[in-house]
């Protein structure tokens, strides 16, 4: 348990730099800290019937590092490992910044990806972008290490638009936490 | 500004009528009669057994969420009206009186603005707003549709909703009175299930459940909570079960069948037993979709697999529908579906037809007893996450 | 101009049967009695690409009386000639009812279609329901006789949800009110 | 209810974190930076001129309707961001200061209850909501989206909105004041064409079209009416003109084009030229779609040409755009479109874009000066009615 316990302390000391997060860490028990494999967020199988999603079909969008190889509009993005919803690279933002004019939720659920280019495991904070209506593009969805509600911060059916200004859900990001295992 | 009246006149010059003297078919000596306006149609108070209410997430439109009432019986006509159930909303319908409750929520300005949640409770007749209960707080819980998010307790006289900030609670509705009695804190446990004469419980992340009685001003009174028995990690249960009378029968990950007594004032743990797996599985059958597990009236069950089932395969749908039963602990049929579905719902009549869901929003409906494919119904929800029988 | 003028005649009585129609219509001038085509309802080329739309795909409905022939969910359908929007048969309505919960339009546009059993043209009165959101089913375009919004009466792009309690556009119906010119 | 701490620690049980201690690839011995968060992407005050508004109607949700800010000529990023128009609404990019103007419609209850009409005004920058004027009676034209549904005039310090009931009216306001100055009935006439310093023009039902100037107030002046000139019945003129400067050039819908003058207190009708019709059609070419007529900066007009041609053709869309030399009153070039296309707008650049929504909501982009094909960009709207190139 020492690495999990190391990095449960990262993300205590990473979570502690947003103070408006840490308020709803604690309505929730601090369910960022654990129990937090591959949560994400509202599923449509409906529209992405096939693992993974389909592909998109927009134009490929890369971060130019080869450290941080593959498309941000195509499901299988290595940061995406659990996301769930419209990705917010084909709606205005990227993997980590949200459309212009919606709103970061402050609350998040987070997954644990391998990188593949340096193998490292990173953790990854899928943060929803909120206030804007559904945006529609790019709906992507994988559930390896979801569980149901009865779990919320591993769940990721939930609207996690919460303690933003607007419960509206517009798209979501893959942003990078940190290693999920300190090396030091 | 006045312009002048004579500009309507020129507007209204005949433009082209395309239409000269009518010849009259001899097979037809009048013509079809005039139709009445405004026309608008109902339905009966009471739904026949072959209604079923489709519940529409919208993804495109989560906003702009809606339910289809569909006759799944019907050669033609199926649908037969639609009620909307904004943002994340919930659908209920009464069996006590001709009501259909829906949970759902506003804002002022669509996407912005104030935020209000209500209870909108339509006339099961007309489809017609009847009532309004806002609920205080702005906290009804927001995720893809599941059933347990809003149910009734003490006999229907009231509603229970679920609320996640992300705490929990649960908010106590008094129908006849449109008013809120009471909001009990639930940290830690997730959605309403009906027990007893007037309680309910949730289901706990620990792997508990609790069960809290009310008292008759809808307050939190005698709560009970059972031993760890959902191993949430490992084998965790689906979250919608089939109801039996006051027996949910749940389904888990792996493709056990956990029953929970709700009749009396605490919940009580049948026990789980397991579904044989036959062979075929690449890796294994497992449950998979939205609502895996429903009953008909005479108490089988019927879970919907897919044949490729592993760790985060929950959502993915499945291509069967196996029909166990519950009291035999065995599994009696498979049905073949003819296509990749996402929910099931069996219609509670003596002859139960099962309703599967497609990605594309349509229906197949097939012979519940027979597994005989019935007929496709398009066109009748974007993305149809739950469905409920009527009753 | 005869037959036109006991059209408008009858088209008058009839439509003075409504009160909320009739005051609706004195704002409009009286359109309906004339220039009066085959005006539709909200078009959305994007959707219903080729004329007429695609088949619905619905399970056929018929009226049944072999002089009203065809079926109701498609957009070939003989009294669908100047309909522009969801077909209300598709909705829980029929091609002369609202569904359940929504408001018939006190005002309307009509058209002219011929009846290919009676071989008689009628005057189909293309009420919208209103109340509930976009049905989603059967959208079906036909612009023949169609004018731009400089002659609103013969436009099928207005949302005719006017003078009822709700504004938003739900589907649209085909009544009959009566045949175009007078037999006697 | 209280409910013990203890269930909260027991659900923060680690999981599963399904990570051994990483390999370190030699090739990168730092990990990628942590990202900060909360990040929201900003725009630029003045949009490129490569950028273009695509409204989309979403006519699964009208409700549910908005904007998608979209650069034409990026090889990827193509979606900069969306802004809600709710309800038919209208968007209206100013050129004078970062703000777009948004008219819509809201109900306190999403489909029912109270109407709300405003005008929002959004930030070019950050794409939020900086004010919001009320429009008063409920009156707000609510159609397929037109852009001269909601104009600028008094040099975009005013705001014109056309209002339908079905009786016509424009609402005047003042955008520094955030207020309404006046309404002015418009019986028999229908949007508004800004037309000189402070005044519009309106198309009306009998052909011809009245201008009116505005006082200070924003109360209406001096009105002229022109002449017949608008042959409804024959070859009516599409509402939506092309403008280069303060000309508008109208299509017809039989392939005509007409140059009106609003640079002056009254209209100007320049006079009709025909486009010659090449061979080829069937029955023959003429516009088709919604926004079938637009100029690039050079004042080159495009116009969607149908080759099927005929009554009622004139919303079908079409497979090719001609350039027209309004000047020399010419066809210069036929553009084979690559796909069945629904509008077309050009873009303001030196060397213009030419940009055509299709029926799936993607776009495809042409060079407007040789007609290649760029790109197609997918997952933009829904129903790409109108565009709007940045100015």
């Amino acid at each position: 348990m020492s690495h999990l316990d190391s990095f449960a302390e990262r993300m205590t000391r990473k979570v502690a730099r947003s103070t408006s997060r840490r308020s709803l860490l604690t309505l929730i028990g601090g369910a960022i800290t654990g129990a937090a494999t591959l949560p994400v967020l509202p599923v449509s199988r409906a529209q992405a019937q096939s693992h993974g999603g389909t592909p998109s079909g927009m134009a490929p969008q890369t971060t130019g590092n080869p450290q941080d190889p593959g498309d941000q509009t195509q499901c299988d993005y290595w940061r995406y490992c659990a996301i769930d919803g419209f990705l917010c690279s084909c709606c205005g933002g990227s993997a980590s910044t949200c459309p212009p004019g919606t709103e970061m939720s402050p609350i998040t659920w987070i997954g644990t990806c391998r990188n593949p280019a340096d193998n490292r495991a990173y953790i990854i904070s899928y943060n929803d972008c909120c206030g804007k209506s559904s945006c529609g593009n790019c709906l992507c969805n994988r559930n390896d290490g979801d569980r149901p509600m009865v779990r919320p911060q591993a769940n990721n059916d939930i609207n996690w638009c919460l303690g933003t200004e607007s419960a509206i859900y517009n798209c979501s990001t893959a942003v990078i936490l940190g290693v999920a295992v300190d090396e030091k | 500004m006045r312009r002048a009246a004579s500009r309507i006149a020129i507007a209204m010059t005949i433009a082209a009528l395309h239409v000269a003297a009518p010849a009259i078919a001899a097979d037809y000596p009048q013509p079809l009669p005039e139709e009445p306006v405004p026309a608008v149609a109902v339905l009966p108070e009471k739904y026949p057994e072959s209604w079923v209410f489709v519940h529409d997430l919208h993804f495109n439109s989560l906003p702009d969420g809606r339910v289809a009432v569909v006759d799944v019986a019907a050669e033609n006509r199926n649908v037969k009206g639609q009620i909307p159930a904004a943002q994340f909303g919930n659908v209920l319908p009464a069996t006590t009186r001709p009501e259909i409750l829906v949970g759902e929520t506003f804002f002022s300005r669509l996407t912005r603005g104030e935020r209000t949640d209500v209870i909108t409770i339509w006339d099961a007749k007309t489809l017609s707003p009847k009532g309004e209960i806002v609920l205080p707080g702005g906290k009804r819980g927001l995720f893809v549709t599941l059933k347990n998010s809003l149910q009734f307790t003490n006999n229907e006289k009231w509603a229970l909703v679920f609320n996640f900030t992300p705490g929990s609670s649960v908010t106590v509705v008094d129908l006849d009175a449109r008013k809120v009695l009471s909001d009990i804190d639930l940290p830690g446990c997730s959605l309403v299930y009906p027990t007893g004469p007037r309680g309910f419980t949730s289901l706990c992340a620990d792997g508990t459940m609790t069960s809290i009685a009310l008292d008759a001003a809808g307050r939190a009174g005698p709560t009970v909570t059972s031993k760890v028995f959902n191993d949430i990690d490992k084998d965790a249960l689906f979250m919608s079960p089939a109801m039996v009378g006051r027996t949910a029968w749940f389904a888990s990950f792996t493709g056990n069948i956990r029953g929970i007594d709700f009749s009396g004032a605490a919940a009580r743990d049948l026990g789980m037993f397991e579904i044989a797996k036959p062979a075929g599985g690449d890796p294994e059958w497992r449950p998979g979709g939205w609502q895996v597990i429903t009953a008909d009236k005479a108490g089988l069950l019927y879970v919907l697999m897919n044949p490729h089932g592993k760790e985060g395969s929950h959502k993915d749908g499945g291509t069967e529908a196996w029909v166990i039963d519950p009291v035999k602990k065995a599994l009696v049929r498979r049905i073949a579906l003819k296509n990749h579905s996402v929910s099931i719902e069996a219609t509670q009549q003596a002859s139960p037809l099962l309703v599967a869901s497609k990605p594309d929003g349509s229906l197949d409906v097939y012979d519940a007893a027979t597994g005989a494919f019935q007929r496709t119904i398009v066109g009748v929800v974007h993305d149809p996450m739950t469905m409920t029988a009527a009753r």
